[in-house]
């Protein structure tokens, strides 16, 4: 299954990507942010980050489908 | 414009008046200033990073939530985006009501959801020289 | 110049400037302005009258509480005297600290203990010709 | 006793003079007050009403001294 991932502020100089496709065997937002962090060895424990999907928030247990875009949120600190 | 992401100067006198209407008796207002100093360090200037899509559409949904929530007449809300230095205006909010305490209750129920709610991440920069993304650094030593 | 009394239109620019100071992180202000209704009455105009040496001791008194009770870097207010029209400020409350509970808190506490201590009476006009003070038409009955 | 009384807004309007000089045989801020209302008959309650002496605010039961001036305020509405 393939998806569209997307790194934002400490994430993305972490991974040194903004975006990646990647294909793999589905399942939770969870899942798939495990895959990265063993991928890139340096996200942050999911409790602190924050995702979305197709533009919305979303809660880790989010079954993924093919072609989402998944938003990885770093702690926000706006205002 | 009820939310708006600026990569630009706010003007807090255009916000104010955007709210303003003679129905109203009261006015909150809360602006966000870069400061000097966070946690010990001495800030020269600092960053913002907007997702903007999705900051845009919570961004209005908050502002409609303190509507409803609290009865109010106006409000409106502008986040900076990009780089900042000392007593830049990094976020503006403005709320009117007839009477005051719905306008104070709204106003810090905005700022207060936008600071947990909108994808915006803060890179500050240090006299020392060193820069660290707010909010990141003890999250990511727990990692 | 914590605490004034003006006879002349407030600048809510120069006052939310004289606040400023970059070791701030928050500025909270709540401006007071004179609506077209109360208990459904059409409002005209409204007239201020204040006891200039008692609101001025009073004024600078409360604002000091506000100082010492909430640790903000600084707060200021300008009460108008005289006749005022539709949408003019009547009271500007401006405060600045590191952080935004504090300047919330403080504003809040400002604006509340102004109105119930200090010797100010207002009058209003109504469309309708008649003109009363307000606070006093309940009391005046009971007595 | 001699004291100088001064009226605000409404009271003002009611007893039709801003300040008047009393001479009376002496007591409190409250019973001066009753005595004002007798003679002007329109004054609300006290309890509703606010005392100074000498530009700082006082209790009704604060005693009056001779030259003091006394201002009775009708409820305030600043802001």
């Amino acid at each position: 299954m393939k998806v569209k991932v997307r790194y934002f502020a400490l994430f993305r100089e972490q991974t040194g990507v903004a975006s990646e496709l990647v294909d793999w065997p589905g399942g939770t937002a969870a899942e798939l942010f495990q895959e990265m962090t063993g991928k890139h060895a340096t996200l942050m424990p999911e409790a602190a980050a924050l995702v979305a999907v197709n533009d919305e928030m979303a809660g880790w247990e989010t079954s993924l489908a093919e072609g989402d875009e998944i938003l990885f949120f770093p702690p926000v600190a706006g205002g | 414009m009820k939310f708006a992401v600026s990569d630009v100067s706010i003007d807090p006198v255009a916000a104010r008046r955007s709210v303003a209407d003679n129905s109203c008796g009261a006015l909150v207002v809360f602006e966000g200033w870069i400061r000097n100093h966070n946690e010990g360090q001495a800030v020269e200037r600092l960053e913002y990073e907007v997702y903007r899509p999705l900051a845009e559409k919570e961004g209005a949904r908050i502002i409609d939530e303190a509507s409803e929530r609290f009865g109010i007449s106006n409000a409106m809300c502008i986040h900076r985006e990009g780089l900042l230095e000392l007593s830049d205006i990094a976020v503006i909010v403005c709320v009117t009501s007839a009477h005051r305490s719905e306008a104070f209750a709204a106003c810090r129920y905005i700022i207060d959801e936008l600071k947990n709610r909108l994808p915006i991440w803060k890179k500050e920069h240090y006299v020392s020289g060193i820069s660290e993304w707010v909010n990141c650094q003890h999250c990511a030593a727990a990692g």
